[in-house]
């Protein structure tokens, strides 16, 4: 009883915080309340039963993505570029990725059944290291080294333009 | 011993909570005084000594003239940026001491005031077990930087802003061989939380992480000192270059808070080399452990996190701070690899003896 | 979470999160109170070594900060690998420590294609 | 009884042979030399303003000339003297380290047209003297790349040194300059002010910096703050008058400033103080030295974030403090010094304060050095950071501890005892790479070298009296006074009248803490200087500081400022 108000507690505060980070007018603010849906998120997380990635959505997405994003905002002085208000052109653009966002939830949605199976899950850090490091999984894992190279390598490349 | 329901457990946690709070608050003015006393000491000065005995008023009167100083917000500033970094940098920093053990168990005595349930109950000195606690401590840690960048970036001061700048890179750069350095101890205990780190060290001084992963202590001594911020890192607010870096333009109780934030730090990562390096509440010589029946592990541990906050302050009394470009280059290039290095190491010489 | 606790693990840090952030936010309040603002323009004034400042302080800033920061965001990932591999290590024995090796060898790769094109240095 | 000034009329007359240097100048400069004249020593060459710059050249590059050390250029108001044609005059004054000659030349410039060629691209040291010049005189320099004022506020109104300016004028300066710095209006770096009013900028600097990130792009200092036209002051003050306003110059060693004076006034004289007074002095300007050093490193140190170096080498200074309080009854602001002399004797325990001092000074030494001499951080913040070159450092007009460090062995001690300074076996350190840490090294071991001299000189202390006995000079004994009237009416005389020297113009130099600390005085036999100009060692090295921290990043502008030692009070005078 508790978890579902704490559940529904949380899924609105994201919600609204995802909301208020499209709507908000100065990006500081859109990257503060994307720090609120990244915490709600974790929390979610953690009351599904997973610290772990919940720890870890911490770590990775509110702890350096953010600090990244709050980086550009603050030291590019994104306000003396707001003026213009983007192209219309992307309108159009926009609105067809979120159609095709919706259709891909909806498909996740009817193909499962809405009502949350409570079938025994080990949530622990060690099943899930377990899992991510067992053989199903090792090509993925190693690719993820390569995908964090090329992304390395991408940054270093503009940055080296920039010069 | 019955179970306890979930109020009854909730009220123990929230009282711990409440104290360590207190407690760190407590230590951070205390620590204040200290450290103005022994560097005095060690410059050949007085120090603060007129404020009661010995000055050991000072902190007192510290506070309440902080308190009592006039609240500004810079024109320029981002106002409410501006006023809520220090409480973003406050939250973060006591955010950390969740998970730390601080020592054993604690048995409540059998006092009549105290609820039957409570009475003769051991009472573990930690607020949350979580399953994941070294990794929530990472995650904590790279929270830390909100704060500092927002104060820096809010107050609309060039002198403000390099010093978040230059404060959050390090901070980057530190916290990875921070939490790289904790991976050695965790391969050992084969846990994330840091009561199994400490377990694992029990039984005397040669079981220590200090000894048996030095590089990875050492390696934690560097970046935690960066990550705090102190000598010879202390360049974030490096005042013969930055003024006062990120909190130039603050006063008042903001100050206070942000000068809080970082003996809380300070505090934590003291208290966290000691719970991962050197055997926690565990005597060196499993013989003092106890005393005429008396556990003395909470002594143990207080003296050891002491002697780490003794080195801060002993090295900002020593050394000059190093170079902007000489401190990223020793993060990146010698503590990360190093940091990798120690743990892949660790790994196959566990490997090899478990073989 | 432990079995036998009836409290979910992360309700302390809940509570204490309260604890701390309502500390911040009563201290801030309290000496606002109290401490009676009396600004002048001087006051307020944008500190810069007594001279009035030239320019904005939020200037457009070199991109070795933020390389800095997108190598971190890497290898704090890698970072985060490590943890759970720790913890298992000994039960995958000699195939972790290749899986884990490797995946460290090619990031070494990125890592010392950064340190060769100077994104380390200042 | 006057005074000799025969010296001057003599070499004014006469066509003896000419030195070389005046031959070399004849024979390449032909009509271009107007008088070449020698006084007390000083060799003075005037010159045609249209070969002003051509004669500064060929001093600096002729091989038997060899002058590439740039020592001063200071401007002259004749106005209303009968001995010279025209108004002003461009005095400069360079020094060859090889022959281990000064050389003044001289130009005059008339009123209804102050202008003459520019000396930048000569000595790099002459931009900012050219600026003084032009900001105290209204003298301008064609082709100066940034010919501003300097010292005084840019708001402000006329010349003050000119004869003619209204001293009762006052001003209400208007605001200041909020750019110093030329700064491309694209540019992506960001401009920030370093000073006046910052943690290591000790006394009122101030520099604006063009920063990209942590790297200084550009720099442009701007200077004044502290400043109150001592020379002004000095022209309405008797010789003696002038001593406690010298303590305000480089106020870390102020007792060097006074001798230094007091050495001048006596050159001006052509007299000798006593034996003892000379020891006394040469003891104390030794001591003052090392408090120079000290401060100079300790606040060095403190800048990188090491407090504990600073305060144990300021417990040696509190030392030497007492040695000067014992003499004097003051700290800071000694006025010990008298012209031929010294106000009184050292009190009885003179000795063994001194010692007290020396050893005091040797224990903080010894302890700074093993603080600080090996300790890796230290040595990397210091190492390849602010390099000079030797020919830039003479160009720039470097001297001292400074110029040592970047390898010349110029130490007027050494080429030019004064004050019985042959008398004492000292050595002259040298750097070789000329970058702080060697300016550190260097200061190091000339603390020890002082403290060498002093011994040498407490032990060799001779008896006697501590001023000249000589009535146009000294103040006759206060007893003397109070009882016969020929020494009241003398007492009477000299404070009123004053020390009344001949006329002439001498340029005195003595190797204060910071370099060859000058003072240009010209005389016209009344009781007040017609002219005193300082050369304050640090305003040449102040000058090399933007080119020093170019390319570096911030914390090394803070490494070299306190190595360089710029003192405030003798900056802005």
């Amino acid at each position: 009883m508790a978890e579902t108000i704490l559940f529904y507690a949380l899924a609105i505060t994201a919600f609204s915080a995802a909301f208020a980070v499209v709507l908000q007018k100065s990006a500081l603010g859109s990257a503060f309340a994307l720090i609120v849906v990244l915490c709600s998120l974790s929390a979610i997380y953690g009351l599904l039963g997973s610290p772990i990635l919940a720890t870890l959505q911490i770590v990775i997405y509110a702890g350096a993505v953010m600090v990244l994003f709050l980086f550009v905002i603050m030291l590019l002085d994104v306000r003396r570029e707001k003026g213009g208000g983007g192209p219309r052109s992307f309108v159009p653009l926009a609105l067809l990725f979120a159609g095709l966002l919706v259709l891909q939830v909806g498909a996740v949605l009817v193909g499962s059944e809405l009502v949350p199976q409570s079938a025994p899950f080990d949530g622990s850090a060690k099943a899930f290291a377990r899992r991510l490091f067992s053989q199903d999984y090792v090509y993925v894992f190693e690719a993820t080294s390569v995908l964090i190279v090329a992304a390395l390598a991408g940054a270093l490349a503009l940055a080296r333009r920039r010069r | 011993m019955t179970a306890l329901t979930w109020p009854q457990e909730l009220a123990i946690r929230s009282a711990l909570a409440l104290t360590v709070v207190a407690f760190l608050l407590g230590l951070f003015s205390v620590m204040t005084y200290i450290e103005r006393r022994l560097l005095a000491f060690m410059q050949f000065r007085l120090g603060p000594n007129r404020t009661g005995p010995l000055g050991l008023f000072q902190p007192v009167a510290d506070g309440i003239k902080l308190f009592f100083k006039e609240e500004f917000v810079p024109q320029a500033a981002n106002r409410w940026a501006f006023i809520a970094a220090p409480a973003v940098a406050i939250t973060t920093a006591l955010m950390a001491v969740a998970v730390i053990p601080y020592g054993g168990a604690v048995t409540m005595p059998r006092f009549d005031l105290l609820p039957e349930w409570l009475r003769g109950r051991p009472i573990p000195l930690q607020i949350a077990h979580l399953d994941v606690g070294v990794l929530y401590l990472f995650a904590v840690s790279t929270l830390g930087v909100y704060g500092i960048v927002l104060a820096g970036w809010s107050a609309n001061n060039k002198w403000s802003l390099i010093g978040a700048l230059r404060s959050s890179a390090q901070m980057f750069s530190y916290e990875l061989a921070l939490g790289l350095s904790w991976v050695g101890p965790i391969l050992l205990a084969e846990s994330l939380r840091i009561e199994d780190i400490v377990a694992c060290q029990a039984g005397g001084i040669h079981r220590w992480n200090a000894i048996i992963q030095l590089p990875a202590f050492m390696i934690y001594l560097f970046a935690a000192t960066a990550e705090v911020g102190r000598l010879p890192f202390d360049l974030p607010e490096a005042e013969a270059e930055l003024v006062a870096g990120f909190h130039t333009e603050y006063a008042s109780m903001k100050f206070a808070l942000l000068q809080m934030a970082e003996y809380v730090n300070m505090i934590t990562v003291s208290v966290l080399a000691t719970d991962f390096f050197l055997g926690g509440w565990h005597a060196p010589l499993v013989s003092l452990q106890s005393a005429a029946g008396v556990n003395l592990g909470l002594l143990w541990f207080g003296g050891k996190t002491g002697a780490l906050l003794f080195l801060f302050i002993w090295l900002r009394g020593t050394l000059p701070r190093l170079r902007y470009d000489q401190l990223m280059r020793f993060g990146w290039k010698v503590l990360v690899p190093a940091a990798v290095m120690h743990i892949l190491g660790t790994a196959a010489v566990i490997l090899w003896l478990t073989r | 979470m432990t079995a036998s606790s009836p409290l979910p693990s992360y309700v302390p840090i809940l509570v204490l999160g309260a604890i701390a952030a309502g500390f911040a936010i009563l201290t801030i309040l309290f000496s606002h109170l109290i401490g009676r603002p009396r600004s002048t323009p001087a006051k307020s004034a944008t500190y810069e070594c007594g001279m009035p400042p030239v320019g904005t302080a939020h200037a457009r800033f070199p991109v070795k900060f933020y390389l800095v920061c997108v190598i971190f965001i890497l290898f704090d990932v890698d970072a985060a690998f490590l943890y759970p591999w720790a913890l298992v290590f000994r039960e995958l024995g000699i195939f972790g420590l290749i899986e884990m090796a490797l995946f460290v060898c090619i990031l070494g790769g990125g890592f010392a294609y950064a340190w060769k094109t100077g994104a380390l240095d200042w | 009884m006057p005074f000799p000034d025969s010296a001057l009329s003599d070499s004014q007359r006469s066509d003896r042979p000419p030195s070389s240097i005046a031959g070399i100048m004849h024979a390449n400069l032909p009509g271009g030399v107007v008088m070449i004249r020698e006084f007390r020593g000083d060799l003075s060459i005037t010159v045609k303003r249209e070969t002003w710059a051509a004669a500064a050249v060929l001093l600096r590059d002729h091989l038997d000339c060899d002058f590439k050390l740039f020592l001063d250029l200071c401007a002259v108001d004749r106005q209303g003297r009968v001995d010279r044609s025209e108004r002003f005059e461009i005095v400069l004054h360079l020094y060859s380290v090889s022959t281990k000659r000064h050389i003044r030349v001289t130009t005059p410039l008339p009123e209804s047209d102050p202008r003459l060629d520019t000396l930048t691209k000569v000595f790099k040291g002459a931009n900012w003297f050219e600026r003084e010049a032009y900001d105290l005189f209204g003298i301008v320099f064609r082709g100066h790349p940034n010919l501003k004022r300097i010292l005084t506020h840019e708001s402000f109104v006329g010349h003050p040194m000119r004869k003619d300016y209204p001293t009762a004028r006052r001003h209400a300066p208007g605001k200041c300059a909020e750019r110093v710095l030329d700064v491309p209006q694209d540019s992506q770096g960001m401009v920030v002010n370093l000073g006046p009013s910052h943690p290591s900028m000790h006394g009122t600097f101030r520099v604006q910096l063009l920063l990209d990130g942590e790297t200084i792009v550009d720099a442009a200092p701007d200077l004044g703050y502290m400043h109150r036209n001592f020379e002004k002051m000095a022209e309405a003050r008797t010789y003696w008058q002038i001593i406690p306003y010298t303590d305000r110059l480089n106020y870390c060693s102020p007792f060097m400033n006074g001798h230094g004076w007091a050495l001048a006034v006596e050159k001006l004289l052509g007299i000798k103080a006593p034996p003892r007074a000379e020891a006394v002095r040469v003891v104390l300007s030794e001591l003052s030295r090392v408090m120079d050093h000290i401060v100079c490193i300790g606040a060095n140190v403190v800048d990188l974030g090491a407090i504990t170096p600073f305060f144990v080498t300021f417990r040696a200074r509190e030392a030497i403090y007492d040695v000067l309080e014992a003499c004097c009854g003051a700290r800071l602001t000694v006025s010990y010094v008298r012209i031929g002399g010294l106000a009184q004797d050292v009190p009885e325990d003179f000795d063994a304060l001194c010692r007290k001092a020396i050893s005091a000074a040797r224990e903080v030494i010894d302890q700074a050095d093993r603080l600080l001499t090996r300790n890796v951080i230290f040595v990397r913040r210091m190492r390849e950071v602010g390099v000079l070159s030797a020919d830039d450092a003479l160009s720039y007009g470097w001297t001292g501890p400074c110029l040592r460090g970047s390898g010349v062995a110029y130490d007027v001690r050494k080429n030019h005892p004064y004050s019985g300074y042959e008398q004492y076996d000292f050595d002259v350190p040298t750097g070789a790479v000329g970058d702080s840490f060697d300016r550190y090294l260097v200061r190091m071991e000339e603390m020890r070298q002082s403290l060498r001299i002093v011994e040498q000189a407490l032990a060799s202390l001779p008896g006697g009296p501590v001023i000249v006995d000589d009535k146009r000079v000294a103040l006759p004994p206060k007893s003397a006074v109070f009882e016969n009237i020929e020494a009241l009416m003398n007492h009477f005389k000299l404070v009123f009248e004053g020390i009344l020297p001949p006329a002439g113009e001498i340029y005195g130099y003595t190797e204060a803490a910071n370099g060859e600390l000058g003072y240009f005085v010209v005389s016209d036999g009344r009781k007040c200087p017609w002219r005193v100009k300082v050369r304050p060692p640090c305003f040449n090295l102040y000058q090399a500081y933007p080119r020093l921290i170019k390319g570096g990043m911030i914390a090394d502008a803070i490494a070299i400022i306190g190595g360089l030692n710029v003192i405030a009070g003798e900056l802005d005078r």
